[in-house]
C-alpha cells in the first residue's frame, strides 16, 4: 500500500492520469452530480424554511461516497457522520425520501425522526448518519467485530471527519480494531475544518497517517482529485481489510466548498485557498475530462444535468407533497416491542 | 431446589444462554483468563473459548460502542462493566447509541444488549468507587435497567436480558455476590416490570431494589419487632417502573418510605415519590420519605461510611416517623 | 436600563471578570477566531488575545479535563460546551474530578471553575441534540447548578459563577440566546439559592427554570385569563435549591406544578415534588403533577417535536387540573 | 534524546554501568528500602483487617519514584494513578499520614476520606491519586496548561500504567499536550500488565513510543534497573519539557512483583518471568552494588534495614493510635465554603 505523503498531485488540467473509459466516467459524473444537485435543492428548501435544523453539506465531497459506492461489496456496510446526504444518494437511497426527512415528514428515510444528520438507510448499505463526533467509530468497529464474529466476509467502512481526531472514542475504536485485527477501513475526510478550526489547530501533526503505526494500521493519504483514483485506492484498502483481516487508514485530502452548516458564512477561509480547491473538484474535472478526453458536447452534458435537475426536483416534490407523520409516531420505536 | 450465590446465578445465566444461542457473547476487562473480577464469568472462557469470551483492554467507551455496533449487526454481546463506576466513561454511548439507534434509525436498526457489573458502593472505596448510576441509566427512555438482590432474581432476570431485543442496564452488587438463595433447576424467566413483594405486612410500605433490599428487610424486620408490618417490595426492574404493585400496596398501607443505595437528589427514589403522591394523593396517610446515602462523596473511613449509607436502623427510624410513632 | 440579548449579558459578565482578574480564561470549541457557535463570545479574543480565550480541538474530555487540572493550579477556567449535549463524552470528569476533587483531596484542592453552554432542546435538532443536562448534574454533590433565563440573570450569576470557588455547571438555552431584557451598567451579582418569583399570584405555585421560564409565564398568562393566579418560581439554582422560597409559595397556594424542559424520570423537578410533599405535605390541596417532554427521544419532525415540548396549553391543563377546574 | 528501544539492558550482574557515589546509591537505596518496607507493613495490615477496601502495592518499580524525587524541581507536580504509596513516600510525605490514611484515620494524608487509592500530598508535590484510569491525564495536562500560563517554569510528571493506553482520555491529554505544546513528561509504568492483561492484550503495538509521532512528542523507553539511569534520563525528559515547552514520553519498563491488588494471587504470570524481572529489581541490585562496589558490609546494611523497619513501625503504630475522623467529618469539603 504507497503512501503518497510526499508526492504532489497531478496538474489540475491534466485529464488524462485519473480517468478511465467514457462510461465509466459518465456514471461517475452522473452520480456526483445528483448529489451536488440534491444539495442545492436542499440548501435552496433550507433558505426558503421548508427544512430546519442543521443542514450540513457534502458539496466538493461526492467522489467520496460515489468511490465508495463502487468499492462495496453487498456485505460490506458504511457508517458516517452527520454530513451524509452524499453517502445516501450515492448508495441507493431515493433522493425523495431523503429529502423527505430533511422536511421532517413521514415519507423521510427514516420517517422524519433524523432529519439531515441522521440519515440512515440499512437496505442500502448506509448504517448511519451519527452526529456525536467520533462516537460511531466504536460503533463501526463492533460492526466490524461482528463480521469477523460470524465471518461473514464483510468490510465496514467508517468515515470520519478531521475534527474527530482528537476525542477518545475514535481513539478507542482505532485501538480495539488494530488490537483484535478487524476488517475495517478508517477514512478520514480531511478537508481542512472542523467547523471554523484549521486542522492545525486540532492536532499537533499534519499528516494524520502517522498516527497509523500507534494502532498497527496499515495506511494511505491522498488528495480527492477523481472518482478513479479515489475508487481504486479505497478498494486497495478493503482489499487488505478484507483479506488481512485487519484495519485500514485512509486519509483522504479534500474539501468543503460551502461552510460548515448553511448557517456558517466560512469566512475563515480565503479566497486562494477556495479557488485553489476549486480547481481539484473532481465533479468539475470530470465535466472536462467528459468534454476534453471523452469528446462529450455541452448540450449532451446540459441534458444530462437538466434529467438529474428533474430527478431532485421530483424529489423535493415529493417531500413538499408528503404527509407530516402522524402524531402517535412519537411513541414508536422507543423500545421493541415484540421479543 | 439447590442453593447457590449470586455470582454463580449469573454465570449460569450467561452460560445458559450462551449455550443456546451462538450470537451471544460476553466481553469485559478480565472476564476471560481472570475469570471477572468478581468471579462471574468463571469457566465460561474454557467453555466458550476466546471468540465468545473477550477479554478487553480498559477502555470502557471502545467496547461499549463496539457491543452497541454488533448488537446492530446481528449478535448478542453482553458488556460487562468491572463496576458500573466506570460506566461514566462510556456515558455518551448509552446515552446517545445505545438508547436512541432503534428510534433513530426508525426501527431499521435494534440493540439487543446487555451492560451488566456491580452498581453502587462496596465497602471502603471511596468516592469514587462507591457510586450508584441508576440515577442516570433510568432517567433515559430507550433503555431498560433492572437490579437485582437474590440468585433467583438474578438468574431468571439476566435470561430475560439477554434474550431481551433492547438495551438492558443490569445492575448487581459487588457486596452481594456471594449471597446464597434457592435457584431451581428447570429454565425459568422473570419478566421485566414485575416487583416483587420480600416480605408482606399491611402498616407501612417500603420501596427499594438492589443493594437497598437487605437493607430493607433488616429494617422490616426491627419495625416488627416494634409491631409495624411492613410490605417490603422489591421494584427488580426500575425502567419500567411496576407502579401498580407499589401503588395497591401504599393505597393498603397508607405509608411509605423508599430505601436504596445512592444520593437522594432526584432518580429512581424520587420518580416513586412523584408517583405516589399523584397516584395515590388521598390514601397517604404521611408524606413518603427516603433513606439512602447522605448528600455527599462516600468517604473511605469505615465509621464516616456507615454514617453515609443507609441502614436498617435509619430505615426503621423513617418507618416510625411515616408511622407518626417517633 | 439598557436592553441587552441574554448571549450578550453572557459575553459581557465573561469580559468584566476577565478583566478583573487575569486567572480567568475561556476554553472551548469555536470560541475565539469564531466567536462561538452561538457569537457568545464575540470580541473576546480580539480583546484578550490567545492566551485568554482558547480554541480547542473536538475533545471535551480532554480540555474538561485542562479546565480541571488549571482550576486545581490556581485558574479560574470558563470551560464552554457547544451545547450540553457534548458534555456527555466528558460526563467521568465531571462526575469524578470536578465534583470530588475538593472532598477526596481533604480540601487541599479546589476546583474554581465554570462549564457553561446551552442545554435542553433547541429546534428540529433530532435526538442526540436536544436533551437536557440537569437530572445529571444536579443529582451530584460537590457541584452547583445553574439555569438562567433572562439576560438579567445570566450576567448576574454568571459573574458569581467565575468568582466561586467551587465548580459551577451553568445552562443557557440555545433558544434564549436572543432573549431581550434589561441589564443595570453598574455591576451586580446574584448569589446562588435564590429563587426569583417572575410572576406573582396566590392559586397555583408554578415552578420552573431555564427554557421552562418563558413556556411557565405564557400558562401562567392563559391561566390568568381563566381567573387563575400564579405564582411562577424561577429557581435559578437548581443546586442547591431554594426550597424555602418554593415551600412559601405551596403552603400559600396550596397546589403546584414542574414545568420544565426535559425527560420526566427522576431529576430536578422529581426532586422538587418529593421534597414538596415531605415538607408541605398538610397545605398540598392537590397532587404536584410535572409538565415537561413525553417520555421519549426528541423526534426531529416539527409536528411531533412540538407534541413532544412543554407547551403554555399542557402547562394550563395542568394548572386548571391542580385547580380541580377540569 | 536517545530512544533505546533496541538496546538489550546490560547484565543484572555488572553493577558498574549504572551506580554512582556511595553517598547517592545509599541514599537511593534507602528511599527505596523505605517504600518497600512501607508497603510490607501495609500488606501484613490489610491481611490483619486493620486496612480495607483495595491496596496496590509498588513494590518492583520504587526506583521510579525515587528517581521522579530526585530530578522533580519545587514548583513540579507530580500526578499518578491508585497505586501511589510510592511517590508519597519518596516525595517526602510522612509514612504515619501515609499509613493512617489507609487505615481511615483522622490524622490521615487526606484525613481518612480517600485510601489507599487516593493519596493527595500537596505540599510534597504530590497532586494525586487518581483512581478511574486515565482521567488523570487531562487534569495532569491542566496543571501544565496552568505553568505554561502563568509562565512558572513547572513541569507535570504525569505517571499512568500500560493499562492506561487503551483508553480515550489518555489520548485527548496527550493531544492536547502537542498541539499545545505544554511542558509535561507522560511517564508510562509498563510494568506489562493491568490486573490480568497482559500488554499484547491491551494494545496493538509492543513498543509504547511508537504512539509519540502521533502526538509530535519526544520519546524515550528503557528498562529500569538502577535509580541513577532513571533519574538521569527522566531528567533529560524534564530537561525537554521544560526548556523546550512540549510534551515527551517516557516508557519505562518495569514489573510489579506483587499481584495487582491484595486479593490477586497473580497466577497468569509465569515463574521464569517473575525470576528474570526479579534479578532486575533495583533495590537488589543497589544492596549489591553497596557491598561489591562501594564496599558496605552486610551489617552496616542491615543496621540501615533495622532503622527503616523502625521507622515503619512507628508509621503503623501511629495509625492505630490515631482516632477516627470526626462523625461530621463527611460534611466536610464539599463544597467549599469561603468565597
Ligand atoms: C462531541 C461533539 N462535540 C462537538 C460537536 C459539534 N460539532 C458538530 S460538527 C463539528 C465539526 C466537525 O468537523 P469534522 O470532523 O472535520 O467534520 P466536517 O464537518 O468537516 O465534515 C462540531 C464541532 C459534536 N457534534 N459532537
Ligand atoms: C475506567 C476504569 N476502568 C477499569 C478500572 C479498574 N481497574 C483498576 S486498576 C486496573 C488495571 C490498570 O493497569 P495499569 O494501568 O497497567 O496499572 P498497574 O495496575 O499495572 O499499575 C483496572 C482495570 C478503573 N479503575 N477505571
Ligand atoms: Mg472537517
Ligand atoms: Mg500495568
Amino acid at each position: 500500500m504507497t503512501n503518497d505523503k510526499d508526492s504532489p498531485p497531478a496538474d489540475p488540467g491534466n485529464y488524462d492520469a485519473y480517468f478511465t473509459s467514457k462510461e465509466n466516467d459518465l456514471r461517475w459524473y452522473r452520480e456526483m452530480l445528483r448529489i451536488r444537485r440534491f444539495e442545492e435543492m436542499a440548501a435552496r428548501s433550507y433558505t426558503r424554511g421548508k427544512i430546519s435544523g442543521f443542514l450540513h453539506l457534502y458539496i466538493g465531497q461526492e467522489a467520496i461516497a460515489v468511490a465508495t459506492k463502487e468499492v462495496l461489496e453487498p456485505q460490506d456496510r458504511v457508517v458516517s457522520t452527520y454530513r451524509t446526504h452524499g453517502f445516501a444518494i450515492a448508495l441507493g437511497s431515493s433522493p425523495g425520501a431523503c429529502m423527505a426527512e430533511m422536511y421532517g415528514k413521514a415519507t423521510g428515510l427514516v420517517a422524519g425522526v433524523g432529519g439531515s444528520m441522521h440519515f440512515f438507510d440499512r437496505d442500502n448499505q448506509l448504517w448511519g448518519g451519527y452526529a456525536i463526533i467520533g462516537n460511531h467509530v466504536p460503533v463501526a468497529t463492533g460492526h466490524a467485530f461482528a463480521s469477523k464474529y460470524l465471518g461473514d466476509d464483510g468490510v465496514t467502512f467508517c468515515f470520519l471527519g478531521d475534527g474527530a481526531l482528537a476525542i477518545g472514542p475514535t481513539h478507542e475504536g482505532w485501538t480495539l480494531a488494530g488490537l483484535w485485527k478487524l476488517p475495517i477501513v478508517f477514512v478520514v475526510e480531511n478537508n481542512r475544518y472542523s467547523m471554523g478550526t484549521p486542522l492545525e489547530r486540532s492536532i499537533p501533526v499534519s499528516d494524520v497517517t502517522v498516527k497509523a503505526p500507534g494502532y498497527n494500521m496499515a495506511s494511505d493519504r491522498f488528495r480527492v482529485t477523481s472518482v478513479a483514483e479515489t475508487a481504486e485506492r479505497l478498494a486497495a484498502a478493503a482489499k487488505l481489510a478484507r483479506e488481512e483481516s485487519r484495519p485500514v487508514l485512509v486519509e483522504l485530502i479534500t474539501y468543503r466548498f460551502r461552510g460548515h452548516s448553511m448557517s456558517d458564512p466560512a469566512k475563515y477561509r480565503n479566497r486562494d485557498e477556495v479557488a485553489e480547491s476549486r480547481s481539484w473538484d473532481p465533479l468539475e474535472r470530470t465535466y472536462n475530462a467528459l468534454m476534453h478526453k471523452h469528446g462529450m458536447t455541452e448540450e449532451a452534458l446540459e441534458e444530462l444535468d437538466d434529467e438529474v435537475v428533474a430527478e431532485m426536483e421530483a424529489a423535493v416534490e415529493f417531500a413538499e407533497n408528503s404527509p407530516v407523520p402522524e402524531p402517535s409516531a412519537r411513541f414508536k420505536n422507543i423500545l421493541v416491542e415484540e421479543s | 431446589m439447590p442453593e447457590i450465590q449470586i455470582r454463580h446465578a449469573i454465570r449460569d445465566a450467561m452460560r445458559e444462554e450462551m449455550t443456546r444461542d451462538d450470537r451471544v457473547f460476553l466481553m469485559g476487562e478480565e472476564v476471560g483468563h481472570y475469570k471477572g473480577a468478581y468471579k462471574c464469568s468463571e469457566g465460561l472462557l474454557e467453555e466458550f473459548g476466546e471468540r465468545r469470551v473477550i477479554d478487553t483492554p480498559i477502555a470502557e467507551t471502545g467496547f461499549a460502542g463496539v457491543g452497541i455496533g454488533a448488537a446492530m449487526a446481528g449478535l448478542r454481546p453482553i458488556i460487562e462493566f468491572m463496576t458500573f463506576n466506570f460506566s461514566a466513561v462510556a456515558f455518551d454511548q448509552i446515552l446517545n447509541n445505545a438508547a436512541k439507534i432503534h428510534h433513530m434509525t426508525n426501527g431499521q436498526h435494534s440493540v439487543p444488549m446487555v451492560f451488566r457489573g456491580p452498581n453502587a458502593g462496596a465497602h471502603m472505596l471511596g468516592s469514587t468507587h462507591s457510586q450508584a448510576f441508576e440515577p442516570f441509566y433510568a432517567h433515559i427512555p430507550g433503555l431498560i435497567v433492572v437490579a437485582v438482590a437474590t440468585p433467583y432474581d438474578a438468574k431468571g432476570l439476566l435470561k430475560t436480558a439477554i434474550r431481551d431485543p433492547n438495551p438492558v442496564i443490569f445492575l448487581e452488587s459487588e457486596l452481594m455476590y456471594g449471597v446464597k438463595g434457592e435457584v431451581p433447576e428447570e429454565e425459568y424467566l422473570i419478566p421485566f416490570g414485575v416487583a416483587d413483594t420480600k416480605r408482606a405486612g399491611d402498616d407501612v410500605t417500603v420501596i427499594t431494589w438492589g443493594q437497598g433490599v437487605p437493607v430493607a428487610l433488616k429494617a422490616a424486620e426491627l419495625a416488627a419487632e416494634q409491631g409495624i408490618e411492613c410490605d417490603v417490595i422489591d421494584l427488580r426492574t426500575l425502567r419500567p417502573l411496576d407502579m401498580e404493585s407499589v401503588l395497591e400496596s401504599v393505597r393498603r398501607t397508607n405509608r411509605a418510605i423508599v430505601l436504596f443505595h445512592g444520593w437522594p437528589y432526584g432518580g429512581v427514589g424520587c420518580e416513586i415519590i412523584a408517583q405516589i403522591q399523584e397516584k395515590a394523593f388521598d390514601h397517604l396517610d404521611a408524606p413518603v420519605l427516603r433513606v439512602c446515602y447522605e448528600d455527599v462523596p462516600m468517604p473511605y473511613a469505615e465509621n464516616l461510611e456507615n454514617l453515609v449509607l443507609p441502614t436498617p436502623e435509619r430505615g426503621l427510624a423513617a418507618i416510625r416517623e411515616v408511622s407518626y410513632a417517633r
